[in-house]
């Protein structure tokens, strides 16, 4: 793709960077210390993982649990922890915010479970959280973007706030010379609208474009011709569309359809296949993003390769931030040697004061939540690319 | 058992929550309002009682105590806007305010955390405190389904024209359910925001409209066991169906179809009438129909007529 | 000019919805709360059968329209048939019906979300290519122009059948009174198995199209919809065929206003604030009936 | 039945009553004067406005003109659910008994309205059928099937229970409207003399009834309505044989067979 080529020379300056610490950091990678036996560690150590696997965010909970499979059989045939194994004991919640609540209940009186993998949905890790500080597990997110989600000691979120990372845009608006921006965002989802008020607007002014336009959408919103067509009028070099998953195709299509031409640029809710219906129509999309299979990171490649050994498909962001926090746990435990649950905490804090290479590349933790590098991924019109050198 | 208890403590809360939800769609029910005013009093409540809790670090008695007197307050003064409307017109109206209400929570700013909704809503409500709420409730409802109470109950419901030529105030009866409904969503509300520490603007939506309904219609409609035995079915049904993995939700809207056609007065209406049948009485005779005689009568008339008449001639 | 074809164009897509919802309710007064996962279940169906065969947009419609009929049949034999058998007053069996239609509902959600994983999907494998048609300042999609000949076509056509065919005069009365019909020899099983057999057709008509338009739709769409539908209708008037066109038109035109104009976070509560306002001045919608009165 | 003597010389007095609905003149007024102890029918063919009267008269519709008054006092702009405390009660054109409530149950909902214990205690204290309960019962001869449930009971005891609870109340003046609709011929004589026996206990009634030989073995005075306005009026045989009473009657018969 053109747009590709064009820009993989000008990320260099920022993905080289992460190339090498990535090269830098494989030496410690998990292979080599796979030695050292843990001696306070049982034959197995319990863990509960809360996910989605029904309703209507299941391909997020799906998608999780192969990345944290992969990671638990890498763990166990590596000997990671020595002659211990982890145990997944997977539960769905659902969507139910009561579900999610009642098994981390069941998990702390349990005394059986060493820590919980938490949900993605925000709504469900938020309640969570307190249930979890209060009866000392430990609990490691995906997703859950909201604020109240990270609330004490116990609580770790392996997936970026899309804020962190998105910066990594501005080049790409310097380079296609976008002078002024629209920005439409879905005002009934937390993340959305922290990313649509504040951290986007941000980096947008801070690379010198003018937003002429901001709109927002609810959840439920289904048609966007009326919002596009003022977009449209406000005629701006580029788009950022901040929607829920399935609002994506539509809200990108409409915009064409309409006789948009500019650059359309989104945010991680365009992934996992999202805009596949969109079809032609979507392409030349972009968005930054905190994985992508087609990263060049040479962490980020090996799990690739693991995953698509087993499963025969290329891993999603949801996998990989599944994978990821296996690891920190498995790390943390190692870390601690101990299935104690306040000694597997303080394992973790260590692990993640030093941050490991993960499947979404480099993780360094702020406040129990987790920074990543970042790339910029592209819908090419059937497939997911993204824009790196090594995509050259 | 203590185990158990623990482990289950979320569920066990939740299924007395869940009863004052449903108890807040049935109180108006039963005198025929079909009003789910009671999901947007369950936001009101949920939200007052986190400010107050977030902000001023009230008791939890106070928190609780201030959202159901807001919500109730609320209820009166809308059941004096919505008047006029009856039936699903009326629940139409009803479903606008809970989403109304939900949207104004996800605008209101810092006052109500926008989208991101308010956590860390500490208090030292307890699961007792919860229970002894319920018992109080309950009790009160009792009270309203025997006797005098529960004959003009079922007279508002089933005939208001009637209830006021029998002197029954059916618009006080029918305001006194919005205010009563609203007191027991904002209860149900309130609790949770505290007992979860967090509220959010999602967690008032349809879907807590469609439960809260689900729940009363499954249960038994007339009287509070049936709403507690539907709040008790709908809390642990997830969590036992979860067995059945993958096809959960499936064999979840088949229960809710099974019982829709077969439990027509719910599951308390189906174990009374059971009992009933035990006892030996039935209540399946044929209505009573007026003969078809109008033909009859009608001629009786014309013959009384013509008969006076010619007595009146002569 | 362009926020009124906008509008136009949005009050299409809840007429489309809306039309088998509010025929079914105004005349059999069975009001489906499984039509939203009605008409999602069936633009599912045609969406797997595309992705084997490249079928035309016609061909689409049809098979949506045989899915959405067959469902909702389905719906009516196995589910409203039985509960109505078992308490014949329909005002009694109202409450019945609702948390049956819920309870279809949140199965064929649960088939549909099992199999798509509520990733959304579209038909762009069939042979229908959108186009879009510059007017002047105004953009013109060819299936805009589809779904508003489709809505306000299918509108005309369900407002004549009920007006004077015979057995939409006998739909009518039974709207009116069951009991009177049942006098006249209609026979009520009979004429509510079509009704909801044409109900459903329009609801998988409308999955079909509306996935056009929108380009995709998810699982859950259905839900979002419904609330929309049953809202118009009450607007309009429950039974009133112009009922649900007006009410459909004047929703979409507030929210579109309001997204404009002001912001989309309050689109929907200044469409529901108005249907508050509108109820309180009519109580019974803008072209609801009287109440039959019981003497 | 009891009835305190009161210095009104007319139990229920309507003057000029109207009831107009948009263009349609229900009723365009009408009016008439029911002493104590007197049994008053309404006579009038379908559509005639007699149940709209009836419905004014208990306020279930507003007026749009006219004045009502009970036993001297003006009630006409007061709420319906006040007339019961007033005295007032009445019987519907069709069953209206609550379906889960027994026959005593329905009864009693008749009396409610006059416990002496006062709101909270009745509605806390024990439920025990008061002395009106049973006397009502009693004299409606439903004593067999009180504890039954309305669906259980012929269209004819069905509407004795209604009568019942009308009783119950222990009213001044008693509104019926067609009491036998749907009695064979025993059920109506029963019905019929029972009236005669409330009336010389000094209960004034107002009945509304399409059976022309009842109401004029049964009243002391027929007024004749048609076009919601007054036909005829004076003592039953002088009604009947009004020339404009048999025409309505007689009338409409033959227009059904047109």
């Amino acid at each position: 793709m053109n747009m590709r080529k064009s820009w993989s020379r000008t990320l260099l300056a920022a993905t080289g960077a992460t190339a090498l610490l990535a090269a830098a950091a494989c030496g410690t990678n998990e292979a080599g210390e796979s030695s050292s036996t843990g001696e306070g560690l049982p034959d197995t150590i319990k863990i509960m993982s809360i996910k989605e696997m029904t309703g209507p965010v299941s391909f997020a909970g799906e998608n999780s649990t192969k990345g944290i499979d992969l990671a638990v059989e890498q763990i166990n045939e590596q000997g990671f922890l020595g002659d211990t194994k982890l145990e997944i004991d997977l539960k769905d919640a659902s969507d139910s915010t009561q579900e999610a609540a009642s098994l981390a209940t069941q998990a702390v009186s349990d005394k059986s479970y060493s820590a919980i993998l938490g949900p993605g949905l925000s709504s469900q890790a938020s309640a969570i959280s307190p249930i979890a500080e209060k009866g000392e597990i430990p609990v490691i997110y995906y997703q859950a973007g909201s604020d109240g989600v990270l609330v004490g000691d116990y609580t770790y979120r392996v997936t970026a706030p899309a804020a962190s990372y998105y910066h990594i845009i501005g080049d790409y608006l310097a380079e296609k010379k976008v002078k002024t921006a629209a920005v439409l965002y879905t005002s009934g989802n937390p993340t959305l609208t922290e990313l649509g008020e504040k951290a986007v607007p941000g980096v947008i002014e801070e690379n010198g474009v003018t937003i002429k336009r901001s709109d927002t959408v609810s959840n439920d919103t289904q048609d966007f011709t009326a919002v596009t067509s003022e977009i449209i009028k406000a005629d701006p070099d580029a788009v950022f569309l901040l929607l829920l998953g399935p609002q994506n195709p539509r809200a990108v299509s409409q915009l064409k359809q309409k006789g948009y031409d500019g650059e359309i640029i989104g945010m991680t809710t365009m992934g996992a296949g999202n805009l596949e219906t969109a079809g032609e129509d979507a392409a030349g999309v972009v968005w930054p993003s905190n994985f992508s299979a087609r990263s060049e990171v040479p962490s980020t490649q090996e799990f690739v390769k693991a995953y698509e050994e087993k499963y025969g498909e290329l891993p999603n962001n949801y996998a990989a931030e599944g994978y990821d926090a296996v690891w920190l746990l498995a790390r943390g435990i190692k870390e601690a040697n101990s299935a104690d649950r306040v000694a597997i905490r303080e394992g973790i804090a260590k692990v993640a004061a030093e941050g490991f290479d993960g499947a979404q590349g480099p993780l360094s933790f702020e406040n129990n939540d987790v920074r990543v590098e970042g790339v910029i991924a592209s819908w090419n019109g059937s497939e997911e690319v993204v824009v790196t050198l090594g995509d050259d | 058992m203590i185990g158990w208890y623990e482990a289950n403590i979320v569920l066990i809360e939740a299924t007395f929550l869940n009863f004052l939800l449903a108890l807040s769609i049935q109180v108006p029910l039963r005198v025929g309002v079909f009003s789910f005013a009671g999901v947007g009093s369950y936001g009101l409540g949920a939200y007052t009682a986190a400010i107050l809790t977030i902000r001023y670090d009230v008791p939890a008695f106070v928190a609780i105590g201030a959202a159901v007197v807001f919500a109730a307050v609320v209820g009166y003064l809308f059941s004096l806007i919505v008047a006029r409307l009856n039936g699903l017109y009326l629940a139409m109206a009803t479903i606008a305010f809970v989403l109304i209400i939900s949207v104004l929570a996800t605008n209101g700013g810092e006052l109500t955390g926008g989208a991101n909704g308010l956590y860390g809503a500490l208090s030292d409500l307890t699961t007792g405190g919860v229970v002894a709420v319920c018992v109080v409730v309950a009790f009160l409802l009792a009270l309203t389904e025997r006797g005098p109470l529960r004959r003009r109950i079922e007279a508002v419901r089933e005939d208001p024209e009637l209830s006021m030529s029998m002197g029954i105030g059916v618009v006080t009866v029918r305001q006194l359910a919005f205010t009563v409904s609203g007191a027991l969503g904002a209860c149900a509300g309130a609790m949770n925001a505290l007992l979860r520490t967090t509220v959010s603007p999602e967690e008032i939506n349809f879907h807590l409209i469609v439960l809260a309904l689900t729940m009363v219609i499954i249960g038994g409609s007339r009287s509070w066991m049936g709403a507690f035995i539907g709040a008790v079915i709908f809390t642990w049904l997830p969590s036992m169906l979860a067995t059945t993995g993958r096809w959960q939700d499936v064999v979840y809207g088949l229960i809710i179809i099974l019982a829709a056609i077969f439990m027509p007065t719910g599951l308390l209406g189906l174990v009374q009438s059971l009992y009933q049948k035990l006892r030996g009485r039935s209540r399946t005779a044929a209505p009573a129909e007026p003969p078809a005689e109008e033909a009859v009568e009608e001629r009786a008339m014309l013959q009384a007529l013509s008969g006076e008449s010619k007595e009146g001639v002569r | 000019m362009e926020i009124l074809i906008n509008a136009v164009t949005l009050g299409s897509l809840y007429l489309l919805f809306a039309l088998g919802m509010s025929v079914a309710w105004g005349t059999i007064g069975i009001l489906n709360f499984a039509h939203g996962s009605t008409f999602m279940f069936s633009a599912m169906v045609a969406y797997y059968t595309v992705q084997m065969v490249a079928l035309p947009m016609w061909a689409m419609i049809l098979l949506g329209a045989a899915v959405g009929m067959v469902l909702s049949v389905l719906t009516q034999a196995l589910i409203f048939n039985f509960i109505l058998r078992r308490n014949p007053d329909l005002l009694k069996a109202e409450m019945q019906i609702v948390v049956g239609g819920i309870g279809a509902a949140s199965v064929l959600l649960a088939i549909a979300q099992h199999y798509t994983k509520s990733v959304p999907f579209g038909f762009s494998a069939s042979t229908f290519k959108t186009t879009t048609y510059q007017l002047g300042a105004i953009h013109i999609s060819n299936v805009q122009l589809v779904i508003l000949v489709a809505a306000f076509g299918l509108a005309g056509l369900a407002a004549w059948w009920l007006k004077s065919a015979r057995a939409g005069l006998a739909l009518r009365a039974i709207g009116v009174n069951p009991e009177v019909a049942s006098l006249m020899g209609v026979d009520r099983g009979r004429m509510a198995l079509g009704t909801m057999a044409a109900a459903g057709a329009l609801a998988g008509t409308a999955g079909i199209l509306l996935t056009y338009y929108l380009g995709s739709i998810a699982a859950e769409t259905g839900d979002s919809f419904l609330i929309s539908a049953f809202a118009a209708i009450i607007l309009g008037g429950i039974g009133s065929v112009i009922g649900v066109v007006v009410g459909s038109m004047i929703l979409a035109l507030a929210e579109t206003l309001v997204v404009t104009q002001l912001s989309g976070t309050w689109a929907s509560a200044v469409a529901f604030g108005l249907i508050f306002v509108v109820l309180l001045f009519l109580p019974r919608g803008i072209f609801g009936r009287k109440e039959v009165r019981r003497t | 039945m009891t009835t305190t003597e009161t210095a009104a010389p007319y139990v229920l007095e309507a003057e000029d009553v109207a009831v107009h609905y948009g263009g349609i003149k229900a009723v365009d007024g009408f009016g008439l004067r029911l002493p104590p102890g007197k049994i008053y029918g309404i006579l009038g063919p379908n559509g005639s406005g007699k149940s709209t009267f009836l419905a004014a008269v208990t306020r279930l519709v507003p007026l749009t003109r006219g004045r009502l008054l009970l036993d001297g006092k003006e009630y006409h702009s007061e709420p319906p659910m006040k007339l019961a405390r007033k005295g007032l009660a009445r019987t519907f054109q069709t069953v209206r008994l609550l379906p889960e409530l027994t026959v005593l149950q329905n009864v009693q909902l008749g009396a409610d309205i006059n416990d002496p214990r006062g709101r909270l205690r009745s509605w806390l204290g024990r439920d025990r059928p008061s002395e009106a309960v049973e006397e009502a019962i009693e004299r409606t001869g439903l004593g067999d099937v009180r504890n039954a449930w309305p669906t259980e009971l012929s269209y004819g005891m069905a509407r004795r229970v209604e009568i019942a609870r009308a009783l119950a109340a222990r009213p001044r003046l008693l509104l019926l409207d067609e009491p036998t609709a749907g009695m064979n011929h025993s059920e109506r004589q029963e019905v019929s003399e029972l009236m005669q026996k409330l009336r010389d206990e000094g209960l004034a009634q107002l009945i509304v009834e399409h059976d022309v030989q009842m109401m004029v073995d049964t009243c002391d005075h027929l007024v004749a309505m048609n076009f919601g306005s007054l036909v005829a009026e004076g003592s039953p045989q002088e009604v009947v044989s009004h020339p404009a009473v048999q025409e309505a009657y007689l009338g409409k018969r033959w227009r059904s067979h047109a």
